[in-house]
C-alpha cells in the first residue's frame, strides 16, 4: 500500500507544481486536466484504501517516509499513519476536492488566474492529505500550516479586492493565534513524552497524565490538561471556534469553490479531526473535554444566531458552517468522537453542496450575492433548486437525510454524556445543541425561501438571462447531492456503533456514550421511524415553519421585529462586536504598542539618550575642552605650571 | 652663617620669579626672554650651591655649559623675535594667538 | 585533486586575492568600458570559484567527529606565540558554506545596479568574504580578532560609499558601535593570553578561571557579540545600517555578519567561560525574549521595507541567542542540544531568508528608488514572478513549516518549553507577530490595486534577478523540507559542546 | 680616553664632520643647484647610517668616563632616527622647491637636530642628555621658523621656543636637585647611590624628579605640557612638522628611558604614578579635543598627544614588557606619522597648503592609490588589525594588563574607540564625499615610491610584526 499512499499524496503536489510553474505553457485546459486527473487518481486510490480498510479488513499502517532531522535524541520524521479514521478523511477530502476541481472549470472559466487557481487547490489537497495522513506532530503541524497558507492564498486569490486581502490577512493571523497554542501544545507533548510520533506519544500518555506542571508557581496543573488545552487552541483557530471564529465569515471573500472546499468541507474540519486523532490524550483529561464541550456549545448556538441576520448568501452558509463545527466540537467534548467524525463527513458533503449551489446561483446572477436581490429562482434553475433543497434538509437534519443521522445521534450523544455531571457544563452543551437545531432550520430555510421562492427581486436586466448553469457546475451538485441525501442510511450503523474506528480512536470506558447508545440502537430504519418522537425533529420543523411564515407568508414581519428589538438586532448584526474587539482592540492596540516602543524605546531612549547622547556629549566636551587652548603663551605656560604644581602637591600629600 | 638651604631658597625664589614673570607678563616678548635667562641663572645658582656643598666640580662644569647654551638660546630667541616682528610689526604677547583651539 | 590540507586557506585568500586583482585591473573612472565588464566577470568568477571550493569542503567534511577538521597551524608571531591556526567543526562549517553561497549571489545582484566605482564595490565584497570566512575558521584568538576587526573596514566603505542618503551617519554608527563592542573582547583575549601565554582558543577553553574573572570575561564577550547579533538593547545600529547600505551590503550584513555574534557565543563565550555563561544565562534569555516580542512590535510599525526586515532580523536572531543559553534552565537531559541546534539552524536559515528579503527589496528599489511601503501597492499586478518569490520568502520569514524559517524556531520553541513554559510562550508569540509584520507588508506592497503609475510600469524580474531569487528559494525550501543534512553536520559538535559547557571550570 | 671611546662615538663624530662639510659646501651653491645640498645631506645620512652599523656594539659599551653609552637600544633608536630624518628630507624636497623654501638651512638644521637626537639617545649622564636635548631643541626652534615670511610659523616658533625654554629650565632645575641629592650626574652612579643609601629616596630627590618629569612630558607633548604641540604642528610648514613628528619622538623615548629607568629606576613606584596621571590625561584630552579639529595637522597633533598617552602608559608599567611595548609603539607610530604627513605634503601644491581635513574630500576619486595609503595609515592610527598600529596597542595593553591594571586597559581601549571617530572622518572625507578639485596628485616617482612603501609598510609590518616585537623585547631585556 505504501506506494499507493505516496501516489495519493504526490499526485496533487506534482499537478500543482506543473500547473503553477508551467501554467502559461500548458494553457488553461492543460491546467485543469492535469490537476483533475491527479486529484481523480488520488481520490480513486483513497476510495480503494477506504474500501480495504472498511470491508477488506486491512490493518492500519504506520510508515516512515523519510527522516526530517534527528538531533539531541529527538527524531523528527515524515511518515504516514493510515488507519480507518485517516482513510475516511482521505476519502472525504479527495472526493470533495475532485468535485470542486470539476466545478471550478465552470465557476472560474473566464478568470485570468485560472491556472494559478487550479495549482492552488491541488496544492491544498496535497497539504490536507499530509495533515490527515501524518503519523507525527511535526508533519501534522506542517500540514496544518500548509492548509493555512493555501487558505491564505485562495481567500486572497482576487488580490485586487481590498476585502479579499483584508480577509486573508485576518484569516492567517487568527489562525496563527491558534497555532500559537498548537505549537506550545506540541512542545508540551515533546517535553513530557520526548517524542513527536503519535504511537510513542499515545503509548506514554498515562505517564503524562500522572505529571504536573507549575505554569504559575504554586498552582500545579495536570500536564495532560495543559497539553490538551493548548492543542485545542490550535483546533479553535483552524475550526473557527469562538472566540477565534471571526476569520471564517470574512473568508467568504474568496471564490466560492474555495468556500466549499476549504471553509466548509475540509480545512475547517482539521481541528475536529485533530482532536479525534488525539483522543488517547483528551480522554485522560476531563477538564480539557469540559473546555472543548463548552467552547463547542457556545460556538454552535451563538454563531447560528448570527446566520439569521446575514444577507450575503455565502455568509449565511458560513455562519451555518461555524455552528455545525460547533456541533462537532461538542461531540468531541462529549467523547463521541465517532459522532463528530460522522457529522464531519456528512457535513462535508451537504455543506459543500450548499456552497456549490450558492455558487451556481451567484454565477447565474452575475456574481450577485445579496439574497435580498434574489428570489423565485426555482423555475429558472431547477437542478440547483433541488440540490440546494437536499442540502438544506440535510443541514437541518430532516429525517432520512445524512444530516439527520449524524446530527440526531450527535445530540443524543450529548444528552447521554452524563459523566460531565448534571452541572452547568452538561446543560450548556445540551441546551445549545438542542436550540441550535431550531436556529439552524430557521436561517437555512430563510435563505432557501428568499433565494428560490417568493417574488423575484433581482433587476429585470439580470432576470432576462438567468438560466441553469452548465454541466461542469451541475454535475458536481448532483454528485454531492447523492451522498448528502443518502449516505447516512448505510454508514451510520458501521461508523458509529460497530466500532468502525477500532483502535484509531480511544474512548475511556467511563465516557463511552456511543457504546452506551449502541445498545439501544436498532438500525437506521428504526431511528428514522423513531425520529418523529424526538424534540430535534419538532424543533427543526418549527424552525422551517417559522422561516416559511416570516419570509414567504408575512414578509413584512421581519422588518417590524427588527425595529422592535433593534438592540438585539444590532448585537447580532455587529456579530456581538467581536470584530470591533479584534480590530479596534487587539490590532490597533498592537500597532500603538509598536509605535510606542519604536519611537520612545528605540528612538528616544536607546538611540537618543544613550547612543547619540554619548556621542554628542563627547562632541560637546571636545568643544569645551578646546577652549582651554586659548592660543596665549601665558596660558600655555600657566598650564605647565599647573601641571608642575600638580605633580609636586601629589608628592607632598600622597607620599 | 649662610648654609646650603639659603642658597637653595634664593634660587627657588629666582626660579619662581622667572616663571611668574612668564605667566604674568602679557606685554612684551623681550621680557619673556629675560625671564628665561633668569630661570637658567636660578638653576646655575642651584648647581653652584650644590657643587660647593658636595665639594664636587661637575656641577660647576655644568654651569659653564648652561651659560653657553643660554647664550645660544638667547640668540635663537631673538632671531625668532625678529622674524615675528618682521611679519607682525609687533612683539605683543597678547596678539600671539592666531592659532588656538 | 586533493587540497584538503589547505582548503581553508584557499577559501580565505582566494577571494581576497580576487579583490586585490579587481582593484588592480578595475577602472572606475569610466564605468562602461570593456574593462569594467571583464572586472565584473572576474568578480563573479572568483566568488563562484570560492563556492565550488567550499563544495569540496562539504564533500570532505566528516560529520562523525567533533574534532577540528582541515586544521592548519603555522607559527605566525612567535614572539607572541600567535599561530595562523585554522580549522572548522560542525559549528563553523555551515556558516562558511553560507558565506560562500551568498557572496556570488550578491555579486550577481549588484551586476549592473552598481553604477559608481564598481571595481571597488566588488573588490570590497570579495575581500569581505575572505575575512568573514577567516572569522569562522580562525582558532587562534588573535587571528580571530584580526579577521573580526578587519571585516569592519570593507563594510564601513560599502555602506559609506554606495549607501543611501544618511549613509555616513549609519556607517559611522555601525563602525563605532561594533568597534566599541570588540575592543573589550580584545582586552578579554589579552587577559586570557596573560594566563595561558598563548592565544590558542583551546588553551583558553582549558584554562581554569575564577568566577569573577569568568563574569568579567563574559561581559566583555557579551558586548562584542551582543552588538553583532544584535541583541536588544544594543541593536539600534542595525536598522540604520541596513536601511542605508546598498542591497548587497544589507544582504551580507543580515546574512552573515549578524551570524558572527551568534558564532562568537558558541565558539567563545560558552566554552571559555561556562560558569560565567551559566551566571548570565538568565539575562541573555531575558534579552532574547525581549528582542522577540519588543522588536516584533516595533517591526510591525515600520514604514520602510528595509527597516522592517532589519527589525525582523533582530527578532529572529533572538531565537539564536535564546537557543544557545537554554542549557542551564533545562533540568532533564536532552533539550539543550535541541536549543543550540535550533539556534544554529536558525542562523543559517535567517541568512538565506533575510538575504532573500533584502534582495527582493533591492529589486523594487532598483526600479522605483523608494523603500517606502506607502509608495507601493498591487505590485503583483505588474510583477507576478516577483510577487511569487516575495510571498514565498515572506512566508519563510514568518516561519512557515516547509521553509527553513520554521526549522530553527520549532526546535528552539520546543527546547524552551522544556526550560520554562513562559520562555516558550513568549518565544511562540513570533508566530503571530512575525506573520503580522511580514504579511501586513506583503498586503500593502504586493497585493491590492495598482497604487500609482510608477507601479503600473514596473517590469518583472529579469533573468539575473530571477536566477538569484530562484536559487535562494530552492535553498530555503530544501532546508525546510529536509534539514537533516544540515543538522547532521552539527549534531556531534553540539553534543560535544554541551558536555563541554556542562562541566564547570572553577 | 682610549680609542674605543672614539669608535663608539664615531657615528656622531662622522655626522658632525659631514654636517660641517654640508654647511660649508652649501655656502658656495647657488639656489638653482640647491639639490646638491640635498644629495649631500642624504649622503651624509647614508654614511652616518653605515658608520652606525659598522660600529654596532655587541653589548653595552660605556665611554667618555661614563657619560656616553652605546648599547642595542641606542643602536636601534639611532638607526631609525637617521632613517626617518632621511625620509623627512625626501618628502620635504619637492614641497620646499615648490614653495621657494629650498634652502640649505633646512637640511643642515635637520642634520644638527639629528646630531642632538643621537647624543640624547647615547647620553649616559644628565649633562650629556641636556646638551643633546638643547642641540635638538635649538635646531627645531630654527626649523619651525624657517619660513621667514610666514607669520604663523614665526608665532608657533616663538611659542615653541618660550615653552621649550621653560621646560628645559624645569628639567635643569630638576637635574640640579638630583645632582645635589646624589652627588653625581651619571646614570649608573645615581642608580647605585640610591640603591646604596635608601635614605636618599626621599622628598628632595622626588622634588627634582617632578621637575625632570616636566621636561620629559614636555618633550613628548603630554598633557598638561602639550599646549605647544598643536600650535607648532599647525604653524610649522608641513615638512618641518613631519620632521618634528617622527624622529624626535625617539629621542624623547630615549630621554625617558635613560633618566627614569637607567638613572632613577629605583624610584619607579614614585614616578610611575606621576607618569600615569600625565599619560591618562594625554589619552583623554588628546582624543577628545582632536574630534573638534578641522585642520589635519592640528588634528594629527592632538592624535600624537593621545598616542603619547599609550607610550607613557607602557613606560609606566616599569616592566621589561612595558619598555619593550613603549619602544615598539614609538617605532611603529612614527612610521604611520611620517606617512600621514607625507601625504599631507603631497596634497599641498605651490601656494596652497592642504592642511584642512576637507582638502581630503574625494581623494579616492582623484587618486585611489594614495587614498588607499592614507586609509591604511588612518586605520593603523585607529588600531584596526592587521595594521601595525594594532599590534602597538596590543602590546601596550598586554603590558598594562600583566601589571594588573585592568581598569587602565579598559580606559585605553575606550579612548581608542573615541579616537577612531576622527581617523574615520578622514576616510569618510576621502571616500564618501565628492571631490572639490579634480586635480590628480603630482609627485615625483621616488616620492610616490616612498609614500607607497610607507603606506604598505604599516600593513606589511602588521602582517609580520613578530620580528620587531622580538627585537624590542630583546632590547628591553638588554637595558638591565
Amino acid at each position: 500500500m505504501y506506494n499507493y499512499y505516496l501516489a495519493i499524496v504526490l499526485a496533487p503536489l506534482a499537478a500543482a507544481i506543473v500547473a503553477g510553474l508551467f501554467g502559461s505553457t500548458i494553457g488553461r485546459a492543460g491546467a485543469h486536466w492535469i490537476t483533475i486527473v491527479a486529484v481523480g487518481v488520488s481520490c480513486a486510490l483513497s476510495l480503494l484504501v477506504l474500501n480495504n480498510m472498511f470491508w477488506g479488513g486491512y490493518e492500519s499502517e504506520n510508515i516512515s517516509v523519510y527522516t526530517w532531522a534527528v538531533t539531541d535524541g529527538l527524531r523528527m520524521e515524515v511518515g504516514f499513519l493510515v488507519d480507518r479514521l485517516t482513510a475516511l478523511m482521505m476519502a472525504v477530502v479527495t472526493f470533495v476536492s475532485l468535485m470542486v476541481h470539476v466545478y471550478t472549470i465552470g465557476y472560474m472559466h473566464d478568470d485570468p488566474g485560472y491556472q494559478r487557481f487550479f495549482s492552488y487547490i491541488s496544492l491544498f489537497t496535497f497539504s490536507m492529505l499530509m495533515l490527515v495522513m501524518s503519523n507525527n506532530f511535526l508533519q501534522l503541524f506542517f500540514g496544518w500550516e500548509a492548509v493555512g497558507l493555501m487558505s491564505y492564498l485562495l481567500i486572497g486569490f482576487w488580490f485586487k479586492r481590498e476585502s479579499a486581502i483584508f480577509a486573508n490577512l485576518k484569516a492567517f493571523l487568527v489562525n496563527r493565534v491558534g497555532d500559537f497554542g498548537f505549537i506550545l501544545g506540541i512542545a508540551g507533548v515533546v517535553m513530557f513524552t520526548g517524542s513527536l510520533d503519535y504511537a510513542e506519544v499515545f503509548a506514554s500518555a498515562d505517564s503524562v497524565a500522572a505529571q504536573n506542571i507549575e505554569v504559575f508557581s504554586g498552582s500545579p496543573w495536570n500536564a495532560m490538561t495543559l497539553v490538551c488545552i493548548l492543542l485545542f487552541i490550535g483546533a479553535m483557530g483552524k475550526s473557527a471556534q469562538a472566540p477565534l471564529h471571526v476569520w471564517l465569515p470574512d473568508s467568504m471573500a474568496g471564490p466560492t469553490p474555495i468556500s466549499a472546499l476549504i471553509h466548509a468541507a475540509t480545512m475547517v474540519t482539521a481541528g475536529i479531526f485533530m482532536v479525534a486523532r488525539m483522543s488517547p490524550l483528551f480522554e485522560l483529561s476531563e477538564t480539557a473535554l469540559a473546555v472543548v464541550i463548552v467552547i463547542g456549545a457556545i460556538t454552535a448556538f451563538f454563531t447560528g444566531l448570527l446566520g439569521i441576520v446575514q444577507n450575503d448568501i455565502k455568509r449565511v452558509i458560513a455562519y451555518s458552517t461555524l455552528s455545525q463545527l460547533g456541533y462537532m466540537t461538542v461531540a468531541l467534548g462529549a467523547s463521541a468522537y465517532g459522532a463528530a467524525i460522522f457529522h464531519l463527513m456528512t457535513h462535508a458533503f451537504f455543506k459543500a453542496l450548499l456552497f456549490l449551489a450558492a455558487g451556481s446561483v451567484i454565477i447565474a446572477l452575475h456574481h450577485e450575492q445579496d439574497i435580498r436581490k434574489m428570489g423565485g429562482l426555482r423555475k429558472y434553475m431547477p437542478i440547483t433548486y433541488w440540490t440546494a433543497l437536499i442540502g438544506s434538509l440535510a443541514l437541518i437534519g430532516f429525517p432520512g437525510s445524512s444530516g439527520f443521522f449524524s446530527k440526531d445521534l450527535l445530540i443524543e450523544a450529548v444528552r447521554e454524556s452524563h459523566w460531565h455531571g448534571q452541572g452547568a457544563v452538561y446543560w450548556i452543551a445540551y441546551l445549545s445543541v438542542l436550540l441550535g437545531v431550531f436556529v439552524t432550520a430557521l436561517y437555512s430555510f430563510r435563505m432557501f425561501f428568499l433565494v428560490f421562492h417568493g417574488e423575484e427581486r433581482m433587476d429585470a436586466e439580470t432576470r432576462s438571462h438567468v438560466h441553469e448553469t452548465s454541466a461542469v457546475v451541475t454535475v458536481p451538485l448532483i454528485l454531492l447531492a447523492i451522498p448528502s441525501a443518502a449516505i447516512g442510511w448505510f454508514t451510520v450503523q458501521d461508523v458509529l456503533f460497530d466500532n468502525y474506528f477500532g483502535d484509531s480512536i480511544v474512548v475511556n470506558s467511563a465516557h463511552d456514550v456511543l457504546g452506551h447508545m449502541g445498545e439501544a440502537f436498532h438500525g437506521s430504519m428504526a431511528l428514522f421511524l423513531h425520529s418523529v418522537q424526538t424534540p430535534v425533529f419538532w424543533l427543526a420543523a418549527a424552525g422551517a415553519f417559522t422561516a416559511w411564515f416570516l419570509y414567504l407568508k408575512r414578509p413584512d414581519i421581519p422588518a417590524t421585529i427588527k425595529d422592535r428589538v433593534s438592540g438585539l438586532y444590532n448585537l447580532l448584526d455587529r456579530k456581538y462586536y467581536m470584530d470591533d474587539l479584534y480590530i479596534k482592540g487587539f490590532a490597533a492596540g498592537g500597532r500603538s504598542i509598536g509605535n510606542m516602543l519604536w519611537h520612545v524605546g528605540d528612538e528616544v531612549v536607546i538611540d537618543g539618550l544613550i547612543v547619540n547622547g554619548t556621542a554628542n556629549t563627547i562632541g560637546k566636551l571636545a568643544g569645551v575642552m578646546r577652549q582651554i587652548q586659548t592660543g596665549y603663551l601665558y596660558t600655555y605656560a600657566f598650564a605647565m605650571i599647573i601641571g608642575l604644581t600638580m605633580l609636586l602637591s601629589w608628592l607632598i600629600w600622597f607620599r | 652663617m649662610i648654609g646650603l638651604q639659603h642658597y637653595l631658597t634664593i634660587s627657588a625664589m629666582l626660579f619662581v620669579l622667572s616663571i611668574a614673570g612668564i605667566v604674568i607678563n602679557r606685554r612684551n616678548l623681550i621680557l619673556l626672554l629675560m625671564c628665561i635667562e633668569l630661570m637658567l641663572l636660578a638653576v646655575n645658582f642651584n648647581f653652584i650651591a650644590f657643587s660647593r656643598h658636595l665639594g664636587d666640580d661637575t656641577g660647576q662644569v655644568f654651569v659653564f655649559f648652561i651659560l653657553t647654551v643660554a647664550a645660544a638660546e638667547a640668540a635663537i630667541g631673538l632671531a625668532i623675535l625678529v622674524v615675528l616682528f618682521r611679519n607682525r610689526r609687533s612683539i605683543n604677547v597678547q596678539e600671539l594667538n592666531t592659532m588656538k583651539g | 585533486m586533493d587540497f584538503s590540507q589547505n582548503i581553508l586557506s584557499i577559501l580565505i585568500w582566494l577571494p581576497i586575492a580576487g579583490g586585490l586583482l579587481l582593484l588592480a585591473i578595475g577602472d572606475d573612472n569610466d564605468v562602461q568600458s570593456s574593462r569594467s565588464m571583464t572586472m565584473r566577470i572576474v568578480a563573479l568568477g572568483m566568488s563562484a570559484l570560492t563556492f565550488i571550493v567550499s563544495i569540496a569542503l562539504y564533500k570532505w567534511f566528516d560529520n562523525g567527529t567533533s574534532a577540528m577538521q582541515f586544521v592548519e597551524r603555522v607559527s605566525w608571531i612567535p614572539a607572541l606565540d600567535v599561530y595562523y591556526y585554522l580549522g572548522i567543526d560542525g559549528i563553523s562549517a555551515p556558516l562558511i558554506l553560507l558565506t560562500t553561497f551568498i557572496t556570488p549571489l550578491v555579486v550577481i545582484a549588484g551586476w549592473d545596479s552598481i553604477k559608481v566605482r564598481p571595481a571597488q564595490y566588488f573588490a570590497a565584497f570579495l575581500i569581505l568574504e575572505g575575512l568573514m570566512i577567516g572569522v569562522f575558521a580562525a582558532l587562534d584568538g588573535l587571528l580571530f580578532y584580526v579577521f573580526w576587526e578587519a571585516m569592519l573596514v570593507p563594510m564601513f566603505l560599502i555602506i559609506g560609499v554606495w549607501g543611501g542618503a544618511r549613509r555616513i551617519y549609519a556607517t559611522l554608527k555601525f563602525f563605532l558601535y561594533t568597534f566599541l563592542g570588540s575592543v573589550l573582547m580584545l582586552v578579554a583575549f589579552i587577559y586570557l593570553y596573560g594566563l595561558t601565554g598563548s592565544f590558542d582558543l583551546f588553551e583558553f577553553m582549558n584554562v581554569p578561571l575564577g568566577m569573577t574573572a569568568q563574569r568579567l570575561i563574559f561581559i566583555a564577550f557579551l558586548l562584542a557579540f551582543a552588538v553583532k547579533v544584535p541583541m536588544w538593547p544594543v541593536h539600534t545600529w542595525l536598522p540604520d545600517a541596513h536601511v542605508e547600505a546598498p542591497t548587497g551590503g544589507s544582504v551580507i550584513l543580515a546574512a552573515i555578519m549578524l551570524k558572527m555574534g551568534g558564532y562568537g557565543f558558541v565558539r567563545l563565550s560558552l566554552p571559555i567561560v561556562p560558569d560565567g555563561s551559566a551566571y548570565f544565562a538568565g539575562l541573555i534569555i531575558a534579552l532574547s525574549l525581549i528582542a522577540i516580542v519588543y522588536i516584533g512590535f516595533v517591526a510591525l510599525m515600520q514604514k520602510d521595507m528595509k527597516k522592517l526586515i532589519a527589525y525582523s532580523s533582530i527578532a529572529h536572531m533572538g531565537f539564536v541567542t535564546l537557543g544557545f543559553f537554554l542549557l542551564w534552565s533545562i533540568s532533564s537531559g536532552t533539550g539543550a542540544g535541541l536549543g543550540a541546534t535550533g539556534g544554529m539552524v536558525q542562523m543559517v536559515s535567517h541568512g538565506l531568508i533575510s538575504g532573500a528579503m533584502f534582495l527582493c527589496v533591492g529589486v523594487l528599489y532598483d526600479r522605483m528608488h523608494s523603500r517606502q511601503i506607502a509608495d507601493y501597492g498591487g505590485v503583483a499586478n505588474t510583477m507576478p514572478k516577483f510577487a511569487a518569490f516575495m510571498v514565498l520568502f515572506s512566508m519563510a520569514n514568518a516561519g512557515l513549516p516547509g521553509t527553513s524559517g520554521f526549522v530553527g524556531e520549532f526546535m528552539v520553541i520546543i527546547a524552551s518549553f522544556k526550560a520554562n513554559f513562559w520562555y516558550a510562550f513568549l518565544a511562540a508569540t513570533t508566530l503571530v507577530l512575525g506573520a503580522a509584520y511580514t504579511l501586513w507588508m506583503v498586503k500593502r506592497v504586493i497585493y491590492g490595486e495598482v497604487a500609482n503609475d510608477k507601479v503600473a510600469d514596473l517590469e518583472d524580474l529579469n533573468q539575473r534577478e530571477f536566477f538569484v531569487l530562484a536559487v535562494l528559494a530552492f535553498a530555503v525550501l530544501l532546508i525546510g523540507l529536509w534539514p537533516a543534512p544540515l543538522v547532521d553536520m552539527m549534531n556531534v559538535t553540539i553534543e560535544h559542546l554541551m558536555q563541554q559547557i556542562g562541566q564547570s571550570k572553577l | 680616553m682610549e680609542l674605543t671611546d672614539y669608535i663608539s662615538a664615531a657615528p656622531e663624530m662622522t655626522l658632525l664632520g659631514l654636517i660641517c662639510v654640508v654647511l660649508i659646501a652649501d655656502l658656495f651653491v647657488e639656489d638653482e643647484r640647491r639639490m646638491l645640498t640635498f644629495w649631500m645631506s642624504i649622503a651624509a645620512l647614508v654614511i652616518t647610517g653605515w658608520s652606525l652599523l659598522a660600529t654596532a656594539p655587541v653589548d653595552r659599551v660605556v665611554v667618555f668616563s661614563g657619560s656616553y653609552v652605546s648599547d642595542p637600544l641606542s643602536q636601534i633608536l639611532k638607526i631609525t632616527a637617521v632613517g626617518f630624518v632621511a625620509l623627512a628630507f625626501l618628502y620635504a624636497r619637492d614641497y620646499l622647491r615648490a614653495n621657494g623654501l629650498h634652502k640649505g638651512e633646512f637640511y643642515t638644521l635637520g642634520l644638527f637636530g639629528l646630531l642632538g637626537m643621537m647624543i640624547m639617545i647615547s647620553a649616559n649622564s644628565l649633562l650629556t642628555m641636556y646638551l643633546g636635548l638643547e642641540t635638538l631643541a635649538l635646531s627645531l626652534y630654527a626649523l619651525v621658523a624657517i619660513d621667514r615670511d610666514n607669520a604663523t610659523s614665526a608665532e608657533s616658533a616663538m611659542k615653541y621656543f618660550v615653552l621649550g625654554a621653560i621646560a628645559s629650565g624645569a628639567l635643569l632645575y630638576g637635574i640640579s636637585w638630583i645632582y645635589g641629592v646624589t652627588g653625581t650626574l651619571k646614570f649608573e652612579e645615581i642608580a647605585t647611590a640610591i640603591a646604596a643609601d635608601p635614605g636618599l629616596n626621599s622628598l628632595p630627590l622626588w622634588f627634582g624628579l617632578a621637575f625632570v618629569i616636566v621636561g620629559i612630558a614636555f618633550k613628548f607633548g603630554a598633557v598638561p605640557f602639550h599646549m605647544w604641540l598643536p600650535d607648532v604642528y599647525q604653524g610649522a610648514r608641513t615638512p618641518v612638522t613631519l620632521y618634528l613628528a617622527s624622529a624626535p619622538k625617539l629621542a624623547a623615548l630615549a630621554l625617558t628611558l635613560r633618566i627614569l629607568v637607567d638613572g632613577l629606576g629605583g624610584l619607579h613606584d614614585v614616578w610611575s604614578d606621576m607618569i600615569m596621571v600625565v599619560a591618562v590625561l594625554s589619552l583623554l584630552v588628546g582624543n577628545v579635543i582632536a574630534i573638534a579639529q578641522t585642520n589635519i595637522k592640528r588634528m594629527l597633533g592632538y592624535s600624537t598627544i593621545a598616542h603619547v598617552g599609550f607610550i607613557l602608559l607602557a613606560v609606566f608599567c616599569g616592566t621589561d614588557k612595558g619598555y619593550a611595548a613603549a619602544l615598539f609603539y614609538t617605532l611603529t607610530y612614527i612610521v604611520a606619522a611620517a606617512g600621514a604627513f607625507g601625504i599631507v605634503i603631497l596634497l599641498s601644491r605651490r601656494g596652497f597648503e592642504a592642511d584642512n581635513i576637507s582638502d581630503f574630500k574625494g581623494l579616492n576619486a582623484r587618486s585611489p592609490w594614495f587614498a588607499l595609503m592614507m586609509m591604511f595609515l588612518m586605520l593603523s592610527f585607529t588600531g584596526v588589525p592587521p595594521f601595525i598600529g594594532f599590534f602597538g596597542k596590543l602590546n601596550v595593553i598586554d603590558a598594562v594588563l600583566s601589571s594588573g591594571y585592568t581598569g587602565l586597559a579598559i580606559l585605553m581601549v575606550l579612548a581608542a574607540v573615541v579616537g577612531a571617530f576622527y581617523y574615520l572622518r578622514v576616510i569618510w572625507y576621502m571616500y564618501f564625499e565628492p571631490a572639490e578639485d579634480q586635480a590628480v596628485l603630482q609627485a615625483s616617482p621616488d616620492t610616490r615610491l616612498l609614500l607607497s612603501a610607507n603606506g604598505v609598510a604599516v600593513l606589511a609590518l602588521g602582517i609580520v610584526p613578530g620580528w620587531l616585537w622580538a627585537l624590542c623585547t630583546q632590547i628591553a631585556l638588554s637595558m638591565r
